[in-house]
């Protein structure tokens, strides 16, 4: 099978197969052509060469209908909804139920409220069907995207990069659900960066690098390690070397903070916490818990409704993004694309994004283009930015290298504060790698880091020290060789009750 | 697997506030028709009063952020209330009941509000399907002229009207062919469908009718009195006798496309293709062809409604003689947030305020010109102060490739 | 007959070779208005007098100066512009071209001044309307009618609130009390020459206020006026040409002869007579105002229009009112 | 941000848009011909009738003066057109559609003909640049309005701007109708205007100023055409706008206020358009009277220019030199009326415009018939899903299409 775009070769001459109650999963690196590959398959784009077979038999599937119709069913990368819909309608979209005997297809919404119920009960997946998409978690998203594959009775299901959002908890629970289905018969595409969980649920592995790909091997016998080496081709270092911390005088200093959210909810209740120079505090949660409405308060980018957010002592509560600049706070956004950047603008001026108020960007309100570039020059070899030059729209680059950018202009800007919020969403091994690096050394360098993250590995092996939101409120705080288990247990609001660590 | 906790949906203690707000902005509603028929107070002082009482709650009420909207209306309307009352109170009380004969607003309001109607519920379609549609004004007006023309050359209005809703609908097919295969900016190709309805509309009345103008006999659509309706008090007059045949299938449109698009399978999948085509077509809907019956359809509800303007109201056409309605359809979409019930609530604010101007003149000959700018001025101020921030279809506008 | 001013003699021009130009108004040749007359009397003076002639229709503001001046160039004997809009673009164009002739229609033509002398050019007339009066004559008869059937309220829509619009109306109102002394009349103003919806709107509201006859006074609007009328089985009054072939619910038109004025105003010029700085009065006495076709319910009324026609010549009736209050 | 790329890259950035038009000519050729009538012919003499022959050498004599006068016509056409166009580009980038610029341009010409008549005396340069200054402050007075409603009652700008049109063409009936406000003290109970003393009257800079010469207008247009390039692509303000015509959350991100943005636009959207104004009203119009606000479509005009210059201020230039150019050549008194019916070609003028503005549309069809690939789409019109109203959501949308914009240069 060959997809070609112009000239770029997404999937070279790959041979897959996938047998009957099988997981089998797809690994590489980020654009190595795994998405591609499944959306071949899925309808969504037609191979350039080559064939599928089902059940032995040749197919052409030239649409989403067609694999729909032969039993394929997909989760996709980046989920596919209708955000303001409920629940039972994106569920049902496509084959929806409607009252027989009438004319002009009228809605049967109690039957499809029915059967998702129904459906999701016995995957012991509860959801809501009344629930707007845009209301629930991205946990609760993640089920509704198997439960529509399921709806629609899929004999193989593709999951691509399912766990990426999830938090371990979620990850524990979907594993159950990819066993379950696996015993009902079903074939399963499992796609992840994360070798650990396809050791655990796989039983085969293809890895694909540059489109091709480099071979199928069991999962029993296999190592992280030799996964990794298939997948970059090169050996990789897991465990990250990080000097132990010698925390400074305070620089962030946030208490009480309470922020609304968009839907003027108390989404942040109370928090207090405090960033010291030369240390990386994490803060850990489940995916909406008010970390989003945290970050953009301490970043000005959201007005608190209580509350004292101090940098070096200097007040910046509610006083907006710039205060919050010159007081020394850089923010790298968890949206790379609709936040941390402005994808049409060239590399070079979403460079300048931070600095362009002030020489030599710009003086008395006009523009130096020259500086610009000189800056795009700088910055971009100083972060191996690749994929496009300083003229070059920021959307033409990848997901990994569209995060290097961010990450070059805020850490330019010398900032006192370093807020991270999930820099390393979507990344691949070789890039992770990379930011890790990069907030370590700020940390180094004397400055504070903020790491916002979902992910508890990522928390455990960055932090010198980690605090716990549940709902709105910093509930506990670990040390970094705080197991798992204990973080998870504190994240889904068990802490206070747990009694093993003290409330911050 | 447990439910993921989200924060707490509780919300602070301020309901009464709300209320205060609504109590505030019911009292400015009251302080406004105390002096207008059929309660005619004769005096300004009542409404006075509660136009102050209702301001310094409204006043209380904008402290809190939540309800600064609510709090803003009550202000504004308890403000106005009190020059309005004052006006009132001194002309004649003829001349006010001349002016706020309501049952003869509602009939020319009707007037004024159908082709807007028809306009809007077409915009609804397109938007709702992901496809903005500014050409509703070029629409409209081929549905003007080809509904004149059609009646006239087959001697019949139903004819017109299908001619009529067909030249409309081949325009929103030119609007869907730019807009869906060739990806054309649809703001761009709208604003190309409404100089080019101009033009064409004009071409073809030159062409056809030369110097004298469409024909005085032509078969027009007909005022239908409605039996029932006709005999009873204040509804009689206003709806009950010799209401267009199309006023009332425009009316009756609007809970049926509301029922289309909420409670049917197509209507749901317009809206989802309308929100994320992506999304759509991964479960096997057809975006394109989807697209294409909605802009079409969009197409030819507009022209019906220029169709009434033509051969229901006026008999007749002229140049341009939609004269912007179209946008103001567009506004209605807007106003009513893509909602069939919204939008005619939108038309009818329009539609009446427009007709209580041309009777305002019986105040003031000269400031009856500047009374003309009623209806935008009102719907200025209810779009600010009801509505606010209102979400589009996500997807319209943004052509749909597939690969 | 014509009270020109500045009247002067000139040498005859040779028919085949006159040029005569009409630049209308904004709103095309068929506004059932000023511009379609002026073009009808084109046609006319083509016809009768054999002189070449030649339309230039405007379409903006911008066009104003630039169709005059583009009829002076193409040698134009006499230009006519349609309508006030064009008094101060001619201040120009007449300074740039004093050898050409111009005439305005429903324009006092003593009032436009050149800068240089602040006296009226000798070069600009006036085709001046006294509409009072065919408003005076319809206004009688929906008087007449009014009295007869017992109406109470009769009313009028103008386009806009300017001088050739309101000296209908004002007469009208005359004639109407002079019939009958009881009688009501409406008013409004559409502000519009062109959108019928609007007349019809306001005739609408007139009718629900017990008005029995509408006299339309807005052009190509006012069209929407007759069609209200006719919807709700009120009368109509045409204005400007004569529109009884509307139907029968049209009593009559109150008419403004501007085609005949332009006829008028050629053969003049072609035999040397032209009242540059002054104005060509039409009225009932020049036969440039009167009323149209009478209707079947209006036909009884004929002899006593007559003699109100004969009073107004005769200048027995006089001093009928060009302002409405 | 090597120039050689740059230069190709407008290069191609101007062909598409020249082929759209030969398109559309084409296309409107066919109207032509379908009616019966020559197109070449008639084409022939729309281009005469631009005045666009004067600047052959060989045509001379009477012919030549009658160019020379029909290409200051289209000139003045076309000086409008710019700013109008400006106006409603300039919006677009930051993500706003104006369509108010006619309500801007009307409360603008208000203040031009109130300002330019009500001084006897004053200093021919100080009345006309305190005119043309009163009429751009007038503009972006109006025009904040709307992005202010935008701003902070979140009011679609599309409504608000169509309803200050209205709003600004009563008010004008109200203040020049008879026993108006500002209505002419000479022409007695016309609704005109006071006309504007002649101190106040633009220079005439080629052409007879007894016959509406091309006045100085034109280098007010050029001007703002090179400022509007100037602050959106050198100046801190105009890098705001456009980062948050991209991206609002991005901008708001890096610390600029979207709710300033959007005023601050709208209030240069509406200098721009009353600047049209004055360059009309003391140009040539001198006065205004109620049908010449009422007819008046400059505005609207504007926003097909803008489109068709793809919101950049080169092609707002030439894009309003065509429009203003096809105004005047199938204006019924250049246009031979042997050749063509005079109405039908004023008529055929709308349907060629909107022929090119359609076809402008869309990028593929002159793509695909010069066999280039779509993929490099330079010169989709630089707007943004914002833009896009009355859809333009809230929330940025993905936009498949985000990756096929033209990069903004520096
Ligand atoms: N629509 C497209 N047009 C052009 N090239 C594309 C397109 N989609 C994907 N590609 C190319 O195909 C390659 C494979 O992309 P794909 O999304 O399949 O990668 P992936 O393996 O899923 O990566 P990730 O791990 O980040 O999800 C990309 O590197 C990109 O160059
Ligand atoms: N529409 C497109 N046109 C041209 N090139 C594209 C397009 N989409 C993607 N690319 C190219 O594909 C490459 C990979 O893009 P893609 O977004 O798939 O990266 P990725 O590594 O999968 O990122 P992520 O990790 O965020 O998923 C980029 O280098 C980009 O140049
Ligand atoms: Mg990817
Ligand atoms: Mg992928």
């Amino acid at each position: 099978m060959t997809k070609r775009f112009g000239p770029v070769v997404a999937n070279d001459r790959v041979d897959f197969d996938l047998r009957a109650g099988e997981v089998h999963a797809l690994l590489g690196e980020n654009g190595a052509g795994k998405s591609t590959l499944m959306s071949v398959l899925y309808g969504l784009y037609s191979p350039t060469a080559g064939e599928i077979h089902v059940d032995g038999k040749p197919v052409r599937i030239n649409s989403p209908s067609d694999a729909i119709a032969l039993g394929i069913g997909m989760v996709h990368q980046h989920f596919m909804f209708i955000p303001v819909m409920t629940i039972a309608e994106n569920i049902v979209l496509g084959s929806e139920p409607v009252r027989s005997g009438l004319p002009l297809g009228i809605l049967d919404r109690g039957t499809a409220r029915r059967r998702v119920r129904e459906l999701s009960d016995r995957y012991g997946l509860a959801i809501d069907p009344d629930a707007r998409i845009e209301d629930v978690s991205v946990g609760m998203q993640q089920r509704v995207e198997i439960l529509r594959a399921l709806y629609r009775n899929a004999r193989i299901l593709v999951l691509d990069e399912p766990t990426a959002v999830l938090t371990a908890q979620e990850i524990t629970e979907l594993m159950t659900v990819i066993r379950r289905l696996k015993e009902d018969g079903t074939a399963i595409i499992f796609i992840s960066h994360k070798l650990g969980e396809v050791l655990e649920v796989a039983d085969r592995v293809t890895v694909l690098r540059r489109g091709r790909s480099m071979g199928t091997v069991p999962c029993a016998g296999a190592t992280e390690q030799s996964l990794a080496r298939m997948v970059v081709g090169r050996d990789v270092i897991f465990r990250l070397d990080k000097q132990a911390a010698t925390p400074g005088e305070p620089i962030l200093e946030v208490s009480d903070l309470h922020v609304m959210d968009d839907r003027g909810l108390e989404a942040v209740r109370g928090a207090t916490l405090s960033v010291r120079a030369g240390e990386i505090v994490a803060l850990a949660g489940v995916d909406g818990n008010g970390q989003t409405e945290l970050v953009e308060a301490i970043t000005g980018i959201r007005h608190p409704a209580a509350g004292r957010i101090t940098v070096d002592g200097t007040d910046i509560t509610g006083r907006g993004v710039r205060a919050a600049d010159s007081a020394g706070i850089a923010h790298i956004a968890q949206d790379r694309r609709r936040v941390g950047l402005v994808l049409p603008f060239t590399l070079a001026e979403n460079l300048g994004l931070r600095g362009y108020r002030k020489p030599p960007l710009s003086r008395f309100g006009w523009l130096n283009p020259k500086a610009f570039t000189a800056l795009a020059g700088r910055l971009l070899s100083a972060f191996d930015v690749r994929g496009g030059d300083a003229d070059a729209p920021a959307a033409a680059l990848s997901g990994g290298n569209q995060q290097k950018l961010c990450i070059a202009r805020e850490i330019d800007s010398d900032p006192r504060l370093l807020v991270a919020h999930q820099p390393t969403r979507g990344l691949d091994v070789g890039a992770i790698e990379f930011v890790h690096g990069r907030l370590i050394e700020q940390r180094d360098a004397g400055k504070g880091v903020l790491l916002v993250s979902l992910e508890s590995e990522e928390v455990r092996s960055l932090a010198d020290r980690i605090l716990v939101i549940y709902e709105g409120r910093i509930v506990a705080e670990f040390p970094p060789d705080a197991t798992e288990e204990q973080l998870g247990i504190a994240m889904t609001g068990g802490a206070l009750t747990a009694g093993t660590v003290t409330a911050a | 697997m447990t439910v993921t906790a989200t924060p707490s949906t509780v919300r602070s203690p301020a309901i009464p506030i709300q209320r205060i707000g609504l109590g505030a902005t019911v009292l400015a509603g009251i302080a406004w028709i105390l002096t207008l028929p059929p309660i005619m107070v004769r005096t300004a002082v009542p409404s006075i009063v509660l136009g102050i009482v209702a301001a310094a709650l409204g006043t209380a009420v904008l402290r809190d952020p939540k309800h600064r909207r609510l709090g803003g209306l009550a202000v504004g309307l308890g403000l106005i209330a009190i020059p309005l009352a004052l006006a009132m109170a001194n002309q004649s009380a003829a001349n006010v009941r001349e002016v706020f004969t309501w049952s003869a607003v509602i009939a020319s309001g009707l007037t004024f509000t159908t082709p807007l109607i028809f306009g809007a519920l077409g915009g609804i379609i397109s938007e709702r399907s992901g496809v903005v549609n500014i050409g509703l004004e070029g629409m409209m007006l081929m549905g003007c002229y080809f509904g004149i023309f059609g009646a006239d050359v087959c001697h019949s209005w139903l004819l017109g009207i299908v001619i009529g809703a067909a030249a409309g609908g081949l325009l929103g097919l030119v609007h869907a062919y730019f807009s869906l295969h060739l990806r054309a900016n649809q703001v761009v190709s709208g604003t190309a469908i409404n100089l080019l309805a101009v033009g064409l509309t004009g071409y073809f009345f030159i062409a056809q009718y030369g110097d004298n103008g469409t024909p005085g006999t032509l078969p027009q659509v007909p005022n239908v009195s409605v039996p029932l309706l006709n005999h009873i008090a204040f509804v009689g007059p206003a709806i009950g006798a010799g209401t267009n045949v199309l006023t009332w299938v425009g009316l009756l449109l609007v809970p049926v496309v509301w029922w289309f698009l909420f409670r049917t399978r197509a209507g749901l999948r317009l809206r989802a293709i309308g929100e994320q085509p992506l999304a759509a077509s991964t479960v096997g809907l057809k975006v394109i062809a989807t697209r294409y019956v909605a802009v079409t359809v969009s197409g030819m509800l507009a022209a019906v409604g220029g169709v009434y303007l033509s051969d229901g109201f006026d008999g007749s056409f002229n140049f341009d003689m939609t004269d912007g309605r179209g946008f103001i359809a567009l506004a209605a979409v807007i106003f009513g947030k893509w909602n069939p019930v919204g939008a005619l609530g939108a038309t009818i604010l329009f539609g009446f305020s427009s007709a209580l101007a041309y009777r305002l003149q019986t105040f003031s000959q000269t400031l009856g010109t500047l009374f003309q700018a009623l209806p935008y001025v009102l719907t200025l101020i209810a779009v600010a102060g009801l509505i606010g921030r209102s979400r589009a279809p996500a997807a319209a506008g943004i052509p749909y490739v597939k690969e | 007959f014509g009270a020109g001013t500045g009247s002067a003699k000139m040498k005859a021009t040779k028919a085949s070779s006159f040029k005569l130009g009409v630049v209308t108004d904004i709103g095309g040749l068929n506004d059932h208005g000023f511009n379609h007359l002026a073009y009808l009397g084109l046609k006319e003076a083509e016809k009768q007098l054999h002189i070449q002639g030649e339309v230039i229709p405007t379409s903006s503001a911008s066009d104003y100066v630039a169709n005059l001046t583009t009829a002076a160039q193409h040698g134009d004997n006499l230009v006519v512009a349609v309508g006030f809009d064009f008094a101060t673009p001619l201040v120009t164009v007449a300074q740039a071209f004093p050898n050409t002739k111009f005439a305005i229609i429903d324009y006092d033509a003593s009032t436009i001044l050149n800068p240089k002398t602040k006296k009226p050019f000798k070069n600009i007339e006036g085709l001046d309307f006294l509409s009072q009066q065919s408003g005076y004559l319809v206004g009688y008869l929906s008087g007449l009618i009014s009295k007869a059937k017992h109406y109470t309220t009769i009313s009028s829509v103008g386009g806009q609130k300017i001088p050739s619009v309101d000296s209908y109306i004002a007469g009208y109102q005359a004639g109407g009390k002079a019939a009958d002394p009881k009688l009501k009349f409406l008013n409004a103003y559409s502000n519009d020459f062109a959108d019928q919806a609007k007349c019809e709107t306001i005739a609408n509201n007139q009718i629900a206020q017990g008005s029995k006859i509408v006299f339309q006074v807005a052009g190509g609007c006012g069209l929407g006026a007759l069609q209200a009328a006719k919807q709700k089985h009120a009368w109509g009054i045409g204005v400007d040409a004569d529109q009884g072939y509307l139907g029968n619910y049209v009593l009559t038109s109150a008419l403004k002869k501007v085609d005949v004025a332009v006829v008028q105003a050629t053969r003049d010029l072609m035999h040397g007579k032209f009242y540059g700085g002054g104005n060509i009065i039409n009225s009932v006495k020049t036969g440039g105002a009167g009323y149209g076709r009478l209707n079947s319910v209006a036909k009884p009324y004929a002899a006593q229009l007559q003699k109100v026609l004969g009073e107004i010549k005769s200048g027995k009736i006089k001093n009928i009112p060009t302002k409405v209050k | 941000m090597s120039s050689p790329g740059r230069l190709r890259r407008a290069g191609r950035g101007a062909l598409i848009p020249l082929i759209t038009v030969v398109l559309a000519f084409i296309a409107g050729g066919l109207v032509v011909l379908f009616t019966g009538h020559d197109p070449f012919r008639t084409y022939g003499a729309i281009f005469d009738g631009t005045g666009l022959n004067y600047l052959f050498p060989w045509v001379g004599g009477n012919t030549r003066t009658i160019a020379g006068f029909d290409l200051q016509q289209t000139l003045l056409n076309a000086a409008p057109l710019i700013l109008t166009g400006l106006s409603v580009a300039f919006a677009f980038r930051v993500g706003l559609f104006n369509i108010g610029s006619q309500g801007q341009y009307t409360v603008g010409a208000v203040m031009a003909v109130w300002i330019g008549s009500i001084f006897p005396n004053m200093e021919p340069v100080l009345h006309i640049v305190l005119a043309i200054a009163a009429a751009a402050v007038m503009g972006a007075v109006w025009a904040a309005v709307a992005g202010w409603l935008r701003a902070v009652v979140g009011t679609h700008e599309v409504i608000s701007t169509i309803m200050l049109n209205w709003i600004a063409i009563w008010v004008a009936n109200y203040l020049f109708q008879a026993g108006g406000p500002l209505q002419s003290r000479s022409q007695a109970g016309n609704p005109v205007s006071n006309t504007i003393v002649s101190n106040a009257h633009l220079p005439v800079i080629w052409g007879n100023p007894l016959l509406q010469g091309l006045d100085a207008g034109i280098f007010i247009s050029l001007a703002a055409a090179v400022a509007f390039w100037a602050l959106m692509n050198r100046s801190t303000l105009g890098y705001e706008i456009r980062a948050v015509g991209h991206s609002p959350d991005a901008a708001r991100a890096a610390g600029i206020s979207i709710a300033r943005s959007y005023v601050t636009t709208m209030a240069i959207c509406g200098v721009f358009a009353g600047l049209a104004a004055a360059v009309d009203v003391l140009g040539w119009e001198f006065q205004l009277s109620t049908g010449d606000i009422a007819t008046s479509q400059v505005g609207f005009l504007g926003i097909a220019v803008a489109l068709l210059g793809r919101n950049t201020a080169i092609g707002t230039v030439f894009a309003a030199l065509l429009f203003g150019a096809l105004e005047t050549g199938t204006s019924v008194r250049a246009l031979n009326s042997n050749v063509f019916n005079p109405e039908l070609a004023s008529q055929l003028t709308l349907i060629i415009e909107g022929l090119v503005v359609l076809l402008v549309s869309t990028d593929l069809i002159a793509v695909r018939l010069l066999g280039l690939p779509a993929k490099l789409g330079w010169g989709r019109p630089e707007q943004t899903t914002e833009g896009q109203p009355p859809g333009a959501a809230d929330e940025a949308a993905p936009d498949p299409t985000e990756a096929l914009r033209p990069e903004p240069s520096l």
